[in-house]
């Protein structure tokens, strides 16, 4: 029989069945945005599809009430548990007024909510890196306790700013949480043309810093990791560079064609360890997901999703006049 | 002669230089086995192999500097930056080493080598895949800066920045990909780098732009030629060094100017084509120079109603037109 | 008034305002300890300590990013560039990244900072400690370049600057930095970025410049005066977005119009000024819009006679403005 | 007695002499230089002493019939290996329109000289990190066996284009030696500001290449790791990270003043390891370095010197108008 895992990490019943909750909630959004693109209701998704137990183990490792998160593309999984909402997210999927990440400016995947300390992202890869950085530093100078907490891909990684940013934190020893989503490609490029090390939580020797790898797809080992990062951060221990290592299920983006460079075997091959399945499976065998639960989850989750969508398709566009707004601060 | 598109002219004018020469590779993010985002480098992998045409890691200041470095050896590297906005990592390479190693070594060595990049909006691109970056780079001596608006003059002047002795910055427009068709000649040529184009002939009014823009100029010079209004049309094609003299020619030709760009206005290339009219043919103007370009807003959002309004049309060219007309 | 160096203003802006805002802080390479390169933070690290005066690794993406991040998060930080010329590793965080916190997150988050650098040449800096870069960012809407020409426009314009909501590039010239000396009072004051300034007032002949070449101005236009030549100096002071009105009235004050910078001609930022004038008061004008600018080479070489070849002075200045009131 | 450890790197007495007379021409060419610039005839140095052991050391591992050095700005005695003269050298610290360099356009320091293979460098720092690169990957296309040699500093190796040239070096497996010269200060910021990890050349693991930290005041040790990762690389097995530890002798330039944040002692403490002095007593004690070559050899490089800087001091600068010539290729 399965043994209880989550309980040696102070993680209670219901905990783990947020956690589970909060990923398929993320699997769903992410479903119906492609269902729109398809139906060319949005013109663009990325995704967050393979991803969702690495994001959601290690924000749920977070203290949602102070600390910093600066999520890329993918991270619906993160924002979801720091506060931002499905109807939030049609919003942004439908680029309407009332999107808080950017007012219907950015594509989505473009987080920014300031009321739930999700910092403003762009679209060139790995600039949230530095950003990170600095919030910590800011913290520290202040005398706050909180860390902050970046994500990228393994191709991102090698980017100048991962270099500069992370050596900048360890040297200044701030607590920042740099955690590498691997999922194995770079839109086309797999892993072995973008790095030769074995692997990218190596790099963090390179910084003095604590680095470690995890099974992206066991959202228990990935918030046991982060804990610990978190943890160390606080005691001013310094930041920790984290590698999840999952697979990328969907294409790129809705742009993108993945069977020009991977097969589908390989695809169908990696959707056996999909966390939305095996984490699934770990809650039945333990009894927290019962058939009644999980029926009125799914029900209460499809709803959501529709709400979501309904509201977000029939919410107005910002008026063409008010692009000129915001350039720079009014009155100010 | 058969009609291409303008991405089909990027690709055949990069798979013959190619053909022709063993120096020449393409290196960029998912230029191999993807054959580019855009495509532009389908059927080179296949035809070429990985190791001229490569697929980099994830790093722009990389692609530049490598390509730089192989470049100065005797290499003429085509590098591709995915979207003209991630070109911004590869600044310092781009204009502190490719634009100055022919100048700071005395002529001793030089760098033979391409960027490619494409840019503009209109394709829900949002802020940072809709950009045009040209103006940035558009002040530094050592750079050319090709932009070109018809399959014809993609292939040729493609084919020149690749055989051209000193860094080449070429932006294609990627919304022209695929709207923009026109014929190609099957044989080999090339167009000077550094010559503006007239693309139409006209005696009332001068429109000079460069780019998607010189298509919405042509659809709004037909309107107005069914009022009786003329309007010549000059393309930059090359934005930075610019090409005086054609520039000077085709303003003095109406005396009516309007610069186009889908730039921000403040800044832009029409700054100093504005000022070169300003300085050398003053007297001859009917009319202020006027100039129709984005808003001084950072880029192009991605909701439809923020998109239309911040990307110029033919409507809007149409009517700037109408309105230097009747000046 | 106490008579201080423009230098000595910088220094004293940034000690008040870290004074009067513990929000306010310094990173960059050798600011702390060994005060800056020039000495622009002498004192800074002695009084506030290294956690306000930081010498951060020698990585100018960092400086800018993490500074950016500090920003969002409400401190107010000012970051030096060692060189204006090194500001380059740094152009993805400001232009993609500082520039365009406030538009993309529709005004929810926004980046207070200041990125400090000395420019210009004339210092046997050679190709790499003399560049002017300013307009490679004059067309980054978001951004605001402020250049100011004397110890007392400094201390108010930086002042100014930390304490605005927006990043701001403060460049410095650095030869002015020991060179310049003016009065600057000892209360507390700022300055209106935004603003051009009216540097002396004259009927003949209008000259619009910013930075040294202001100082080179005035030093001409007192020659003039002694021939009756009376000159118009307008001080642009912030480059990014211009003063539009300003440049406007300046020009059809007198209607003869010289533009000066030590940048190098094409694209620079007297490019924008002449699109300006050509747009708004061409019929005003009664000469050609003239440009008195540096070579188009990438910048002035090292060695004393190709340096001064670059470099514009006095005499230049001189010569420029008789030929334009003789016109 | 000492033992003679270069017999077993199959150095010669020859070999060994050499290196030290290299050695001892560059490090009297810099203080030429100083005592030129202290008498207002010269703006500007920046200097090699304390790093010729390395510089030399390594350059001596090299083929200079066939690598490529991307040297950095202190590099006197890696040029001085590659074919480059004192002349050439005092020639471009009067900016002279001789100087092979730049024909007075750059500071000195700002090496180049292409029938001499050494590639020409800018000011801002570690931009030749990825052109050693691109020179490997176009050798390798070509199918030649050449290595390209570059040098930077440790402040230096926090940059971006550090970090991608490196990973951009590894992925292809290029013959790139990439030789970082910890020098303890980034002008004035020291070490423990600029990196927390416990050595530079740590960093090759996050790249998955060979990495090693050697005595940079022992050339000798720098020839034998230099040599090796140059065979590495010719075998087509790679890039390696060399860093070589010695100490800044004098200021970071002739505009910096390093009381402001060293003390004299340090210095005085350091120069006690001076490769000059203690690998001229080893050559001495192996009485390699005789009495009567020594006086010769002294002799010989003030005569070098002197020669250079007369020639230099009355060569002609370039024509004011020259500085228009060479934007872009004539008649290409
Ligand atoms: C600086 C920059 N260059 C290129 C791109 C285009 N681009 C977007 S995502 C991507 C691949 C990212 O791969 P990885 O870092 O592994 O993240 P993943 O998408 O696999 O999660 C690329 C090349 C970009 N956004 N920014
Ligand atoms: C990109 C860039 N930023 C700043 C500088 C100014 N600068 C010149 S040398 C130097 C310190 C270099 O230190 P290190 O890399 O350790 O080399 P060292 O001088 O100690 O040999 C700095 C900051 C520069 N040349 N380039
Ligand atoms: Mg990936
Ligand atoms: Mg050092």
């Amino acid at each position: 029989m399965t043994e209880n895992r989550h309980a040696k990490l102070g993680l209670s019943n219901r905990d783990v069945l947020e956690i589970y909750e909060t990923m398929l909630l993320a699997r769903k959004i992410d479903e119906r945005m492609w269902l729109l693109n398809r139906a060319g209701k949005i013109p663009f998704v990325v995704s967050c599809q393979g991803q969702e137990a690495a994001q959601v183990g290690a924000a749920f490792a977070l203290d949602r009430e102070k600390d910093f998160v600066l999520p890329y593309y993918r991270d619906m999984g993160v924002v979801l548990r720091f506060g931002m909402t499905a109807q939030d997210l049609m919003l942004s999927a439908f680029a309407k007024a009332e999107d808080p990440n950017s007012g219907g400016r950015q594509m989505p995947g473009h987080f920014g909510q300031k009321k739930n300390r999700i910092v403003t992202g762009s679209s060139p890869v790995t600039t949230q890196v530095p950003h990170a950085v600095g919030i910590a530093l800011a913290g520290k100078m202040q005398g706050k306790d909180f860390v902050t907490f970046t994500t990228f891909g393994e191709g991102s990684s090698n980017q100048g700013d991962f270099h500069e940013g992370v050596n900048f934190a360890a040297v200044h020893k701030l607590p920042v949480i740099f955690m590498c989503e691997n999922n194995k490609y770079a839109i086309s490029v797999p892993i072995h043309k973008q790095l030769a090390c074995k692997k990218v939580s190596d790099r963090a020797i390179g910084y003095g810093i604590q680095g470690v790898t995890v099974d992206g797809n066991d959202p228990l080992s990935v918030y046991e990791v982060v804990k610990a990062a978190a943890d160390r951060g606080r005691r001013g221990e310094g930041p920790t560079l984290i590698e999840t290592i999952s697979y990328r299920l969907t294409p790129h983006s809705s742009d993108d064609d993945d069977l020009a460079y991977r097969s589908r075997a390989e695809v169908e091959e990696a959707k056996k360890q999909d966390a939305i399945v095996t984490f699934k499976a770990y809650l039945q065998k333990l009894n927290i997901l019962t058939t009644s639960i999980e029926t009125e989850l799914n029900e209460r989750i499809a709803q959501i999703v529709n709400e979501a969508t309904e509201y977000a398709e029939t919410a107005p566009y910002a008026d063409a006049e008010s692009a000129l707004r915001h350039v720079y601060g009014e009155g100010g | 002669m058969p009609v291409i598109s303008y991405i089909e002219a990027v690709t055949l004018a990069i798979k013959e230089e190619m053909e022709r020469d063993d120096k020449v590779f393409v290196l960029g993010e998912d230029v191999g086995a993807r054959g580019g985002v855009f495509r532009a480098t389908s059927g080179l992998y296949e035809q070429f192999g990985e190791t001229r045409v490569i697929d980099t890691p994830l790093a722009e200041s990389a692609i530049v500097g490598v390509g730089i470095g192989a470049a100065m050896y005797g290499m003429r590297p085509i590098a591709e930056i995915q979207f003209a906005d991630f070109i911004m990592p590869a600044v310092n390479q781009i204009v502190s080493e490719a634009a100055r190693i022919r100048y700071r070594s005395n002529n001793d060595w030089n760098c033979p080598m391409v960027i490619r990049a494409p840019y503009g909006g209109g394709i829900h691109g949002a802020l940072y895949h809709s950009q045009s970056v040209e103006a940035m780079f558009a002040c530094i001596p050592g750079l050319k800066i090709v932009m070109p608006s018809t399959p014809y003059d993609v292939k040729g002047l493609l084919k020149a920045a690749i055989r051209d002795n000193d860094p080449v910055l070429f932006f294609e427009h990627k919304r022209a990909y695929r709207l923009i068709k026109g014929e190609v000649p099957l044989e080999d040529y090339t167009l000077p780098i550094g010559k503006a184009d007239i693309k139409r002939n006209g005696q009332d009014i001068t429109v000079i732009t460069y780019g998607l823009a010189v298509h919405f100029a042509l659809q709004a010079a037909e309107k107005l030629a069914e009022d009786g209004i003329s309007a010549h049309v000059l393309d930059l094609r090359t934005v930075y060094p610019l090409d005086k003299a054609a520039i000077i020619e085709a303003a003095k030709k109406t005396g009516k100017v309007l610069l186009v760009t889908e730039d921000n206005k403040e800044g832009s290339i029409l700054s100093e084509v504005a000022a070169i009219i300003a300085e050398y043919c003053l007297f001859d103007l009917d009319a202020p120079i006027q100039r129709l370009a984005g808003p001084d807003i950072p880029a192009m959002p991605y909701a439809p109603t923020m998109e239309k309004f911040f990307m110029i049309n033919p409507d809007k060219l149409e009517r700037a037109m109408r309105d230097l007309a009747e000046f």
